[in-house]
């Protein structure tokens, strides 16, 4: 097992944990992180693969390296897209709160792009 | 001359370990958020200092040293002003804030 | 010599972890706010033993950027902290 | 060999439990520290995978502007109505288990790799001396993926354009709603002056080495919007409305650098974002500076959020 493994079961575990967090966190803010936390576990997994394809005298494969610094940067803007679009919800409606029908619907997930 | 900036090396890094150690001591043992801070930030300061000292002679040239300085430069500028700002929030809610 | 490095790095890792265990589980928002500040201690002894136990001079610029962007977090953390003071003074949970 | 084994796995250990943190923590500011520390943490980890330039990346967003614009957002949600809703034990036994498949599901293709592992890296460096650029990781950003690069700073701008739109009518052309110190706080103040010029040497010498080792655009920006929010929050100089020109002008001209040099491309080396040959640098380094200053701003901009107040003047 090296590094590349290990950080890669990390991700996939971390994938695991956003994405329970996203379907059963009722607050939009906590779904956000979730969401983060999903992504940045996709980056490691993408990390591992890079770092597995070693070649020519580098540490890593540069390609994926590069996409995952785009989605970095991406995931920042939708981030920063969703807080605004909760605040706004809360602007309206003065709750901060997705569910429009009671308890039981928390299914539902907007704001998360 | 090699083997006299090994253990150069090796001591303080050691001795920086040590100050780590204590600063995490200090986290656990301390009574209130005041006292705590003051273990976090002032103690790791001193140890990430040690380290510094310790990486100097195995630092890649001048140039390299030199960085290494202004970093610890950096976190303990850095360091010293956030703690008073923390400390500021601590005094304006209370110690136990 | 680059082993015992990163023993030492192991060391502070260990450190960091035990801190942030026991901040992260305090009630107190001041005390959550030491976690940016503890990173930036440790995080940046870490990352500077790992640039020279690996030989990889690079590695000193991210201790450098983390240590800048540990204090743009805490002052985040405190004026948070500072605001929803200002605002309601129940805002903050006792210990 | 052993003890980086040991590294590896108390530094894997602790960016789960941290990451955990985030999601099972009872408070949102908790959940955010715990988010904050979770990039910076991450920013570490992609360093053990040769990822450098990644890591700078990492610690730049992951750890600084995603968590003051986190952060700003549980400050304005802290004194709203939560509905008490909680999910039910069998949705969240359900999701656990379905969670849980797909984690392994991702495990097993890590642990199971390929007989013949795909790399593109031999590739990468075999051409990268024709661009004139040292680092393997830029050459990929500006010379092989370069319609990604620029298509990824049209979706920052379009984001940044998705969030002002979401100002109510009358607040348009005003300026961000970013949450300033309440009272001036003269420790606040020293910090604010004394931290954004070496944020800015910084930043600088991030974009300028990006050509040769790690670092460019995106994390000399990262770094200079953290500088600028810095200044912000300590109120030493209050946001830009959203309509002055400078700033607009800002915003688009890395993107418009970077566009008009692809056009460029159709005349000078034939083909869309190819450099025509021996001014490959010299291209790319211009496009870098232009596209840290429009980052910068973007960066800064999107984590002011939309804007809200109309005067100033």
């Amino acid at each position: 097992m090296n590094a590349a493994t290990l950080f890669g079961l990390c991700g996939a575990a971390l994938v695991g944990f956003g994405l329970y967090g996203l379907v059963t966190n009722p607050e939009p803010l906590r779904k956000v992180l979730a969401f983060n936390l999903l992504g940045s576990g996709v980056f490691l997994v993408f990390g591992a693969i890079s770092k597995r394809a070693a070649a020519a005298g580098l540490g890593g494969d540069p390609v994926p390296q590069a996409m995952v610094i785009t989605a970095i940067v991406v995931a920042f803007a939708a981030t920063a897209m969703a807080i605004a679009l909760v605040l706004r919800l809360l602007e309206e409606t003065g709750r901060a709160t997705l569910s429009s029908d009671g308890p039981g619907g928390t299914s539902t997930d907007g704001g998360n792009s | 001359m090699t083997p006299w900036l090994d253990i150069f090396t090796v001591a303080a890094v050691s001795a920086g370990a040590l100050f780590f150690l204590a600063g995490t001591v200090g986290l656990l043992r301390f009574p209130d958020a005041l006292t705590r801070l003051h273990a976090v930030t002032k103690v790791d300061n001193l140890g990430l200092g040690f380290v510094v000292l310790g990486l100097l002679p195995q630092s890649n040239g001048l140039f390299g040293a030199l960085k290494l300085v202004s970093i610890w430069l950096l976190v303990q500028l850095s360091g010293a002003i956030v703690t008073q700002l923390i400390a500021g929030a601590v005094r304006q809610h209370g110690p136990r804030g | 010599m680059a082993s015992f490095l990163f023993g030492v790095a192991c060391l502070v890792l260990a450190m960091v972890a035990l801190g942030l265990f026991v901040i992260l589980r305090r009630p107190a928002e001041v005390d959550q706010m030491m976690a940016a500040q503890l990173l930036g201690t440790g995080g940046v002894a870490i990352l500077l033993l790992l640039a020279v136990a690996t030989e990889t001079s690079s590695i000193t610029d991210v201790a450098l950027m983390l240590a800048l962007l540990a204090a743009f977090a805490a002052v985040a953390f405190v004026r948070n902290a500072s605001d929803s003071a200002n605002e309601a003074p129940k805002g903050m949970s006792g210990q | 060999m052993t003890i980086s084994f040991f590294y590896d796995v108390g530094l894997a250990v602790l960016i789960l439990g941290v990451g955990t943190t985030t999601i099972f923590a009872h408070t949102a500011f908790a959940a955010v520290i715990a988010f904050v520390v979770y990039g910076l943490l991450l920013a570490i980890a992609w360093v053990r995978l040769a990822a450098v330039d990644v890591a700078l990346t990492e610690a730049a967003i992951g750890g600084g502007l995603t968590g003051m614009l986190l952060l700003g957002a549980v400050a304005r949600l802290r004194h709203a109505k939560v509905d008490d809703i909680r999910t039910g034990l069998p949705v969240r036994l359900v999701a656990g288990v379905l969670c849980a498949l797909i984690a392994a599901g991702l495990a097993s293709a890590i642990l199971l790799p390929p007989a013949v592992i795909p790399t593109l890296a031999p590739m990468v460096m075999e051409n990268l001396a024709q661009s004139g650029l040292g680092n393997p990781v830029a050459g990929v950003l500006f010379v092989y993926r370069a319609l990604d690069t620029l298509l990824e700073k049209v979706v920052v701008l379009l984001a940044l354009l998705g969030v002002w739109s979401l100002a109510p009518d009358s607040a348009w052309g005003g300026i961000p709603a970013l949450r300033v110190y309440a009272r001036p706080n003269a420790t606040l103040t020293f910090l604010a002056q004394l931290l954004p010029p070496l944020g800015i040497v910084v930043g600088v010498y991030m974009c300028w080495v990006g050509a040769k080792e790690p670092g460019g655009a995106f994390q000399g920006g990262a770094i200079l919007a953290a500088m600028w929010l810095l200044v912000m929050i300590a109120g030493l100089e209050s946001p830009p409305s959203i309509g002055r020109p400078w700033l607009r002008l800002l915003l688009v001209v890395g993107p418009a650098l970077f566009l008009a040099i692809g056009l460029a491309g159709f005349l000078l080396a034939n083909a869309f974002l190819a450099y025509p040959p021996g001014y490959a640098k010299p291209m790319i380094v211009a496009v870098e500076i232009a596209l840290t200053l429009s980052i910068a701003v973007a960066l800064g901009m999107l984590a002011a959020g939309p804007p809200e107040r109309v005067r100033q003047q």
